[in-house]
């Protein structure tokens, strides 16, 4: 064994509710064992498109909550956002359909040991992972403060029983129908001050992380975030899915977001680098 | 169906026997690890591990992938560590692991493919080298190697008279060629012991919403069942040509049928490669697969079925 | 999305201007008797008639098609009736129909190539020549014309001497080769006014249970959403090199999305083949689908996004 | 127009009901209009697969029933096999999903203008298309006598409403399950004489036709017979589904079974010519 992949397992997994909400749909499945294994911040990637399929490659989704009690014994929830054709299709399956999950894969959210003052930002279905993650830094004792962010209100995903865990949660939208008007940077700077946050943690769309963690290095905030580069594998062998990081010795190295993320220390992410090998890349040509 | 009659599912490349006729395909397995999770390695044939170049590299930039009908485009460029890095964290891991490995190289020029020749010659317990010739050759305009008989003779040349002994050479041609025929035959006769049919069809995907190619890299690979059609066809020519030299072959393979159908066609081997993106146990599958369809159809050995389609 | 700002939709190849981009792929719409029941052909740019040979051809035997994951190989060995009948019974039918036409040749030597183009000389009305050089050559060991630069050129040679005016010739080129764009620039520097870009791609289907090629010709052609990625690397290539030539796009174009990544490739038309067998009225869906997804872009022609992808 | 598919529309058609029959699954759609059009013979040609499918090519099935008064406006029934992806797709197919077919396709079985004693010979689903002319026959003051032949007793297909309309029906299976054990051909001969066949139609695998056509021959009897080749449009457009076939001029062409077929008068076939052009046909190699 090797370590990597090492809490992933292939299971066949029955669907046992598919709900939407907002322009998301919210499914629940079945997955016996393999609920007992995630930890926040993991995502799991499913086969799509049924026995003649003109689609070859699995989809990733993070995962929202992971339970292994219950009368269905181990569960996973995600949040769906019906995008291209593999979302669709998931999106559309109904209830006792089965459908070809591996999981969980990935790199999880750090948890402090102390308890520490926690900002957690997500932008449209990112705010999935975070909520598993609130919960969890709850328990230690943390504050969680928790900012959503999406261009409207119905790509806003915050559920009563999420909304639970957090000590305040603020919402902002580019079009304004919900919450603040504008976007989650606008609202982090008060939050930071007013509640000495210690650490940010992030998932949302590239450009949105990118904005955090500008705000997160002005401050000399850890930052935690979790990527989204589209995969082929999700597992480690194709090289498809990579972010320009540095490591330790201060060397950038191409890394696979599914297996080295896709939580990462965004300070150590090369932003903006989508289309070009920044400067100074190990085996840059 | 399948009965308990013993089944001889080995497979022969050059000097090497193999206990099962199914591999990895290059640049879809990584350098094992990643899928020891999923299945024991020692189940396979061997692992083709990624190719490798001299130095390090960090590949292209993103994107590098995009998903097309029953197929997908990559264009990663080669990344990895350098044949240093390499020998010194893989191939331990790899035998440790207990998986016979073939190892994948790749050069820019001739030097680059001879240098590369002479330090693997010195590593114990491999299974053979795959010569990835599917690459451009600096010293000629870029021109990709595979697409010229002359330099993919001298690539050829130049690993044979530097790896020594009696590794396995198998030569990997691209399908993008007018007649891949002619340049089998010139790889052969600079002495590969087998081929490895077929590398990824040039191919590329336009964002209609960016205006632009959706590859960083502007074309990219295509591979999946979409293009095994074009394997099929290529190990089935090469075959007839050359009934003599094993073929290693892959495009498109997720079942034990479609592995069956490039069996008939001429390899001798299968490697399995982005069937393993959409499950990472279509290696298994696809060998449990292929040995029931053999049984049922009265084989008693793998053996006895490569090229069966061409006896009539 | 769709305004009502007026969108002009003509296209151009050499001298002909077309009111649609959307044409028929030669062999997928016969001579267009059949799919008047489906629309009207007066929709599109023209049809492109099933390649035409001098003599009455059979075509190959049975089975002549496979399905493939998201393609299908054909080998139907160019069955038609020969040029004397076809002149009699199906361009008189398809001048009444209201159809522009495109006819396209394929010969097994240069001099059947001219010889075709002296019978369409005389033919009133007709808008266009495609030539079909993806035929082999009987008198040279039955090499496809268009896998040689010379043969290629020899044959646009010939048709040109041959047809005289100024009939637009559309050269149809086989992405079968190393370097489809030295084939391109043969054939336009010996008097092509346009190029068709893709035929088929060369492939080969076993029948796994009688251990034999599926199809009677062996190997046959792979059409369909399987290739648009080797069709788009080809159509982007070529125009690159030769901006200002047309191109009739082809190859797995199914909706308009489809259609569009051609045109921003380089297309200065599209032809609908293989699509046309899963929907009659796909040539209608893809003109409809492409004229709503330009206006949505803002484009107030069909021209100005011909090779959009390129600008950046 | 040019007289090709004349009668052929494209429509999306609702699926009525879908009852497992033997091997085989009987299927009802409501396809309006596309009922009134459809003469014994003919077939449809159906999408399979749904939106993100590899199948890209339409499936054709002979019509079993089409009716156009009816609760539901015009319905058509297939009786499906299911073989491979597309045909096991379709015999999925739930009440209310809809697909879509174009059709009615092809020539259908000529009818007598006088009352004629007819022999139709059936093989497997074969038998779908031959009720439908049965009634017609009936009605016409014929007697119609039938043979139905099949591997096993379950891929014979023969519903008591249609027996209704046939004078005499008789069963083979090779395996003996069902009726005599043996092939169709073994009963013709004594019901040709029995009851004064003036002409034979049949439908099924092109081996079972070629063998009816032998003992039709040596009879003399008209044999007008469906044939089944592999289709890829449906509609005469690919040149892919052709059988040779003596003009009045005996003149044999590769002609579409598609849009020349499938019904075709056997007499005019050169059989056993697959992966082979016979000898003389026109444009031959
Ligand atoms: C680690 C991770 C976690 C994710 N979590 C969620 C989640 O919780 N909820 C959710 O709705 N979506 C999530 N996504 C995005 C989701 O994977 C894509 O929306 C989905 O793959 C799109 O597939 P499609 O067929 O619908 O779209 P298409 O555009 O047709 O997909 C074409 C190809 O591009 C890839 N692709 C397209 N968009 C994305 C994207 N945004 N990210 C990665 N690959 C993409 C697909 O995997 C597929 O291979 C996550 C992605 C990653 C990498
Ligand atoms: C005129 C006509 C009438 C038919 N009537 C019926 C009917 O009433 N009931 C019924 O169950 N079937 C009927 N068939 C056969 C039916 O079309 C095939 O079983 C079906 O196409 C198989 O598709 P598949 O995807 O399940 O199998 P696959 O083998 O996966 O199909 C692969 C390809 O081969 C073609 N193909 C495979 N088998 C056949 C076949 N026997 N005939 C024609 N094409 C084939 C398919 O169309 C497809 O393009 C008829 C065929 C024709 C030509
Ligand atoms: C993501 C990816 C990376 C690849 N990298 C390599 C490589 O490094 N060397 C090589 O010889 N082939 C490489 N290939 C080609 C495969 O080994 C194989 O020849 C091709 O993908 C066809 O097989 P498939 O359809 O089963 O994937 C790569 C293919 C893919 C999809
Ligand atoms: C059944 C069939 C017959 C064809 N016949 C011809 C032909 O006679 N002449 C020709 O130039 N191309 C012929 N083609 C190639 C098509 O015109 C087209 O170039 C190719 O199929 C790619 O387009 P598509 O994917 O849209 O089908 C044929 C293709 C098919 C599928
Ligand atoms: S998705 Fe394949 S390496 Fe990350
Ligand atoms: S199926 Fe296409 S011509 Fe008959």
């Amino acid at each position: 064994m090797s370590g990597i992949n090492q809490r992933a397992i292939q299971k066949s997994v029955e669907v046992l509710s598919n709900k939407r909400v907002g322009s998301y749909h919210h499914m629940v499945f079945a997955v016996g064992e393999m609920a007992a294994r995630v930890v926040p911040g993991n995502f799991v990637a499913i086969s799509v498109g049924g026995p003649s399929s003109n689609l070859i490659l699995r989809r990733a989704f993070a995962v929202y909550r992971a339970s292994d009690r219950g009368q269905y014994g181990g569960t996973i929830e995600l949040v769906i956002a019906p995008h291209g054709s593999g979302s669709k299709w998931l999106a559309e399956r109904d209830i006792h359909d089965r459908i070809d999950m591996v999981g969980p894969l990935g790199t999880n959210f750090g948890i402090p040991k102390d308890p520490v003052n926690a900002l957690l930002v997500g932008g449209g279905y990112g705010s999935a992972p975070l909520f598993g993650l609130a919960e969890i830094l709850k328990n230690r004792g943390c504050r969680v403060d928790m900012i959503l962010g999406a261009s409207t209100a119905g790509k806003i995903y915050a559920p009563l029983e999420g909304k639970r865990s957090v000590s305040s949660l603020h919402l902002t939208t580019e079009d304004g129908s919900a919450g603040a008007k504008g976007r989650v940077t606008d609202l982090m700077v008060g939050l930071i001050e007013r509640h000495q946050v210690d650490i940010i943690y992030s998932c949302g769309p590239m450009a949105m992380l990118e904005a955090v963690d500008k705000v997160a290095m002005s401050h000399q905030l850890m930052h935690q975030c979790a990527v989204e580069e589209s995969m082929a594998c999700g597992i480690g062998v194709c090289m498809t899915c990579v972010i320009p990081i540095r490591d330790e010795s201060g060397t950038i190295k191409m890394s696979r977001s599914c297996i080295d993320g896709p939580v990462v220390d965004g300070s150590k992410v090369v932003w903006g680098s989508s289309r070009k090998i920044p400067e100074g890349t190990w085996g840059a040509p | 169906m399948s009965d308990f009659k013993a089944f001889d599912f080995r497979t022969r490349f050059g000097t090497k026997h193999f206990p099962s006729p199914i591999f990895t395909a290059s640049g879809c397995a990584g350098y094992g690890r990643e899928l020891s999770q999923f299945f024991d390695l020692g189940e396979l044939g061997a692992v083709v591990t990624k190719s490798i170049a001299v130095k390090p590299r960090s590949g292209r930039p993103t994107p590098r992938m995009a998903e097309t009908p029953s197929g997908m485009l990559n264009s990663i460029g080669l990344q990895g560590p350098g044949i240093d890095d390499f020998l010194e964290h893989d191939i331990p891991w790899l035998q440790k692991s207990g998986a016979r490995t073939i190892v994948s190289i790749s050069g820019e020029s001739i030097e680059e493919y001879a240098s590369l020749a002479r330090r693997l010659r010195s590593v114990t317990g491999l299974s053979g080298i795959e010569v990835n010739i599917s690459c451009p050759n600096v010293e000629n305009r870029g021109l990709v190697f595979a697409c010229d008989p002359i330099a993919s003779r001298s690539v050829v040349e130049a690993v044979r008279r530097n790896i020594g002994g009696e590794l396995p050479i198998i030569v990997k041609l691209s399908p993008d060629v007018t007649d891949i025929v002619a340049i089998a035959r010139e790889v052969v006769d600079a002495g590969a012991d087998g081929l490895a049919l077929i590398n990824t069809v040039l191919g590329m995907v336009i964002d209609i919403d960016a205006r632009r190619p959706k590859l960083a890299g502007i074309t990219g690979g295509l591979s999946g069942p979409a293009i095994r059609p074009i394997a099929v066809r290529a190990i089935y020519q090469v075959h007839s040509a050359l009934p003599n030299i094993p073929i290693l072959g892959m495009g498109g393979v997720a079942s034990g049928r479609d592995a069956l159908e490039l069996v008939f066609a001429g390899a001798s081997g299968i490697s399995i490669g982005t069937a393993t993106f959409g499950n990472p146990t279509a290696a298994i599958v696809v060998k449990t697969e292929l040995e029931n369809l053999l049984k049922e159809r009265g084989f008693t050995s793998f053996t006895e079925a490569i090229g069966a389609a061409h006896e009539r």
